[in-house]
């Protein structure tokens, strides 16, 4: 680490906490072109996302990441083997940090076999190992997270479980029941506010009494970020890591941060704001473009190794694409598999009386087997 | 003249809003934003914060601040973006809405409209696709109102502000944008429609199909069907699951001896079970020459296809054998209009049958 | 008022707030004899019905008040026409002192005719004009009274809702929803923990993370009153009632008191504290005795005049006895009342088919008029 | 031997939790307290904090919590003091638990058992006398389990905790205290009642009853008071409302040729209009002599007695009207029983009968 650049961060806000995590971070070639990588990635992958939806390839929701790269990825970074994800909808992203490929993520929007879920899930669920999912249920995620980082401290890993809402959910009873009981017995969990300024087209001055979100947790520490610093998002997630590892209990973080696309693709998206103010996060505040100006200054990377990662990943979108677009879909027989796991073939009905069967597969690993 | 189902609603409850003081909005997104769904569009513009409120995402806290306003002498209109999220709200709506009346012997009386859209949206998913209907038409103290064409939604919503009872309203939203006539009288500020009563939508002669909501819809589409091949079909359009109107199925099916209900909702314990069970317990079971039958929403664990269809008199498995084909087409999936409905009904409503389909 | 004594009251703790509720409070001779009064009457009140459920008179739940006196006529007593109150199941001081009689109480427990609803909601659920009950769904009353105050804004009536709980109901997420919105909406509703220590058998430092109920509004302002003493109860609740009307928005309050009898009559309530720790609170904090030993001293009464009180409560309480245990019930068809309001009458099925009738009465008013 | 309900359940819970480390106990006042009805009396003794957890009140969270425990591999038994108050948490029982195994492929189960007392107990009024059957056995992906007596509980609770999937688990508080003969296999550590498989608790020929929970009693001692009049009654326990057994009803049903559904549940849209519709699309429908009876709980707005009784054949209508009068004596007001059980069945369960009669 002997080319090691060191950087500041925008000071940290704390809430009953004596210390937090450090201002001054450092940060390695591999890892500032690894963040840079990733971050276009997701943007790419979601720019995609947005204009099969305009081409009307997805059917249901589809709610976009950009804007908010930073928090996944800075996040990522500090989680290591055992520690787990969960958030909402806005999911996209973080399927793709936690071990889906593009693909997986592109063809689950368009309902192919190719999908994370094979189309059973849709924009808004998905899982991977560590991942928990998109949950399209507003706040519900906030004690499953806590459930979660039970299990883990049940087991004795030394892990965490990372709990993500936005600014809206923040003001759900169920994080106020989550956070009670995660103090009550030092869970594991940091309850994670991605202040994106919006919960569709409610500001968070409208939607809550406090905006200070890292403050919600009342008696549960936190900590304000700067959500728009993959850097600052590393480096607190990492120090929390350590903070809930030690027995300390939860912790409540604000990521501070910003979304571009209106809520969902339904949604214009400028009737709550300007696009001028949009168009000033973009060109002050956004994730991407100031990580580069930063690396680039330091020398941990030239503007010719971005553009040929630019290049790389459009390609790995481009290709995604393609597959999201031409791949097969489940047969309809998918309609009556995965019911129970690990329970005999059921009778199932179907709509009428006369359409009753009784399932062929139990669940899709099985019909997917047998129909290779 | 036309009008949507969207309009319709915005319109009775513009009219209600202005008619009684009492009588207010809430909900997520429902004032500045207009509506998840537009459907209040240009209310809070017209009648400002005080009639028009935004929540924050908080179901369980702004229902139960609506039913205790109502209690406390006000009318409010309480919205869920769309029915799945009443979910973290149901407490309040059963247990504070729908009891307090018996439980204070006549008391305390809680006049609320909950409203929103019910049912699967195309794939949307699992989480975002559930019919209520049978939950709520199960219990007692709440009126249950299901709607299905602009004038149901306009007649039935001004009914619903103005009754003195909790109040359920279960709206489509596939249906929100769809146009259908309307009468003079149905655009007047005085149009109500009586709660507790059902539909006759069409006349018929062989079959009666009795559904509400978007079902109605299928339900006329499968009655056009059979007209052509020769079989009448009366369609009854519930639209209200709660009080419930048995005495025109019943005096429907005295005329067409043949009873088929559809709805897009679960099967098991549904509306379809429950008219199934009345039939059986009342003089409509001797009038029966075949067999009731349910289209529903799917999958539900059940039993195997009966044995003894093959059994029935040719004309009644025709007509049978047609609905099914028509209205949910079980054999012909080639079918582009019955695989995309198929789509839409189904448990978990998933998108990876529609790219090729819808 | 030229006999007025002053008192002392224990300090206020005060959450996010300069000024609060004076510690030196006044008293009449008037209001002196009432609240000794008032808190016998309930004492007395729950002794009653704490006996007809030994003797298997009372059906169903049965949580009784004593110990708790000092909160309701404290409250009682700021409040003017038109201010109301909600609580949870712990309910017949409450309706006692809005308005309801001792045999209206007794008689909704043994379930008749002169019940407070005649029988049809026993213990847990009783009304009057101000009363909004009496409710047995843990934290329901939080929401609920946060709406009948904003119906009192909404009417602009210079009014406010007193909103109670538990310690153990303080952790419900509805709590937290419903203060966001009373904040963000400025309503005049004071959200009132009434802390007996215990949440059925579970302590309060079992049950929160945070036993500073006062505090658990986060940003709203918080009281913590000496809950045993009625004046202290009395002097905030008027300044609370002050700072409501004047649209400062909510409160939140935490009333120190104590539950001398286990959660509900089935509850020996001994197996989660021990005896000597209920004795020590009759002997030192008991807000009867506290307040009698008061008023004699200032000679605001003598102890002779308070044992004549005595008398007569003893008196209005057997006498409300007689009639609970006496009169007669509801006749079967009040199943069937009470369904819908202002509705017409409805064929209600029964247990059968066969049991299918057409309401004879609409509503359990009707039915008592036509069956006088 | 004989064991209280209570018991079983107790020792089913202990044996699993001793069987596998990842089972543990959650809920209000399981430990210390050995629970509001004293069914986990012992455990925490036994097994300390980290097996059987006392919660705050707050069950939309502790049951998010035991659901998200569950997605990561642990097997928690969610207690509920009663499950009136899981309306609180419903929206984690369904979109959390029961629709996340078919919104993931079937790449996240969710093994949980959400249990408690269900129903009406004695004049605990509206808000505390709920019966969840129909709501729960409505929605797919649960497993919905409803026993009766100690044997069930046993065995029914042991296979609910093994199994895979989001059981719901309903007790009868007034179940609980009552003994039962148990066999000494049900005694052991082994002992599995398979899910979704009904139980004939009683043969005869001339009638089936068919009932769960609370209701397999109140059928049962109709069946013997039948036995007097000369009516050989069949009973079946349901056992397990989803998966549903319809097979059993059906082939007591082709024996029987009459059928009565007993539920202290709400009528519409309840477990006896399933049956009454599942009847109608099989070939039982063929089989009966007389239409479906349902028996349940009241009141429930429906429609005036059917016309047609007298007309069916005698022997017919003396089964029914026996039943009648026997299970909820519609007609004798004055017998001590059935009036007490009458009460306790209302919507809304209220205290005012009972001094009386109880
Ligand atoms: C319980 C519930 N209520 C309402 C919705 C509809 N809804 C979906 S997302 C959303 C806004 C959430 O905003 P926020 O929490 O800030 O997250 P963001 O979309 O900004 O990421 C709403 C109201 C829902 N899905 N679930
Ligand atoms: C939602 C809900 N969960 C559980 C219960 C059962 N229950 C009734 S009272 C109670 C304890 C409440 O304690 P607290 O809020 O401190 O009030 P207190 O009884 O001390 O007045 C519980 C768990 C209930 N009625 N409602
Ligand atoms: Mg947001
Ligand atoms: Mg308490």
């Amino acid at each position: 680490a002997s080319n090691d650049v060191t950087f500041q961060t925008k000071p940290y806000k704390l809430h009953k906490l004596d210390d937090g995590p450090n201002t001054s971070v450092t940060l390695n070639r591999e890892d500032a072109l690894k963040f840079y990588r990733e971050m276009q990635v997701i943007r790419r992958m979601e720019s995609a996302a947005g204009n099969l939806y305009k081409e009307k390839k997805i059917r249901g929701f589809c709610h976009l990441y950009s804007g908010q790269e930073a928090c996944a990825v800075g996040m990522k970074a500090a989680m290591t083997d055992g520690d787990a994800v969960i958030t909402a909808y806005r999911c996209h992203g973080w399927t793709y940090m936690l071990g889906s490929t593009v693909t997986e993520v592109l063809s689950e929007l368009t309902g192919r076999i190719s999908g994370n879920v094979h189309g059973k899930g849709g924009s808004m669920h998905m899982y991977t190992k560590s991942f928990y999912g998109g949950n399209g249920i507003v706040g519900a995620q906030q004690p499953l997270g806590a459930g979660i980082a039970l299990a883990m401290k049940y087991r004795e890993q030394k892990n965490f479980c990372i709990t993500l809402y936005g600014d809206g959910a923040a003001n759900q009873g169920q994080l106020f029941e989550a956070t009670n009981m995660a103090k009550l017995w030092d869970l594991p969990v940091v309850f994670v506010c991605e202040n994106n300024g919006f919960g569709m087209g409610t500001t968070a001055e409208r939607s809550s009494a406090s905006t200070d979100y890292y403050t919600r947790g009342d008696y549960v520490p936190g900590i304000w970020v700067d959500g728009m610093d993959v850097l600052a998002v590393r480096e607190a997630t990492r120090w929390a890591k350590e903070y809930c590892n030690a027995g300390r209990g939860p912790l409540v973080f604000e990521l501070a941060t910003y979304r571009y696309h209106g809520h969902s693709m339904s949604d214009p998206g400028t009737s709550y704001r300007t696009r001028d103010e949009i168009q000033e996060v973009r060109k002050t505040r956004d994730p991407i473009t100031g990580f580069k100006d930063r690396i680039i200054t330091a020398n941990l990377a030239t503007e010719e190794e971005l553009k040929n990662i630019d290049k790389e990943v459009r390609k790995e979108v481009d290709e995604a694409l393609k597959t999201a677009t031409s791949d097969g879909v489940l047969p309809p027989e998918a309609l009556y598999t995965d019911i129970y796991h690990n329970t005999e073939k059921q009778v199932i009905r179907g709509a009428t009386i006369d359409e009753t069967v009784v399932q062929k597969y139990k669940n899709t690993a099985e019909l997917l087997k047998e129909n290779k | 003249s036309n009008m949507t189902v969207r309009d319709a609603i915005n319109q009775a409850m513009d009219e209600e809003i202005k008619r009684d003081e009492r009588v207010y909005l809430l909900g997520e997104e429902v004032a500045q934003y207009d509506g998840a769904y537009k459907v209040s569009k240009g209310l809070w513009k017209k009648y400002g914060d005080k009639r028009i409120i935004d929540t924050p995402i908080t179901e369980m806290g702004f229902a139960g601040i609506a039913v205790g306003s109502a209690m406390a002498g006000l009318r409010p209109i309480c919205e869920f973006m769309t029915w799945n999220f009443s979910m973290q709200a149901i407490d309040q709506i059963i247990n504070s809405a729908a009891k307090t009346y018996y439980m204070s012997a006549g008391r305390v009386n809680v006049p609320i409209v909950f409203r929103g859209p019910n049912g699967a949206a195309a794939g949307v998913a699992a989480q975002h696709s559930q019919d209520f209907s049978a939950w709520f038409a199960h219990c007692p103290g709440l009126k249950v109102l299901s709607p299905y064409s602009a004038e149901d939604a306009k007649g039935l919503m001004k009914s619903a502000i103005r009754d003195d009872n909790p109040v359920v309203f279960l709206e489509n939203e596939i249906l929100y944008g769809q146009s259908f006539p309307v009468s003079d009288e149905a655009l007047g500020e005085d149009f109500l429609i009586p709660i507790g009563k059902a539909k006759i939508e069409r006349e018929g002669d062989n079959v009666t199909i009795v559904s509400f909501s978007k079902g109605v819809e299928l339900a006329l589409d499968a009655a056009k069907k059979l007209e052509s091949a020769g079989v009448s079909a009366e369609v009854i359009n519930l639209r209200s699951l709660r009080p419930f109107d048995f005495e025109s199925i019943r005096k429907s099916v005295h005329k067409t001896h043949r009873l088929v209900t559809v709805e897009t909702g679960w099967p098991f314990c549904g509306i379809g079970s429950e008219i199934a069970a009345q039939v059986m317990e009342s003089d409509v079971f001797d009038q029966l020459d075949a067999p009731l039958l349910r289209v529903t929403g799917r999958p539900s664990q059940q039993r195997p296809r009966r044995q003894g269809r093959q059994k029935e008199p040719q004309h009644q498995v025709n007509i049978a054998d047609y609905l099914l084909d028509t209205i949910f087409a079980t054999r012909f999936l080639s079918n582009y209009w019955t695989l995309a409905q198929r789509t839409s009904f189904t448990f978990h409503s998933f998108p990876s049958l529609s790219p090729n389909f819808f």
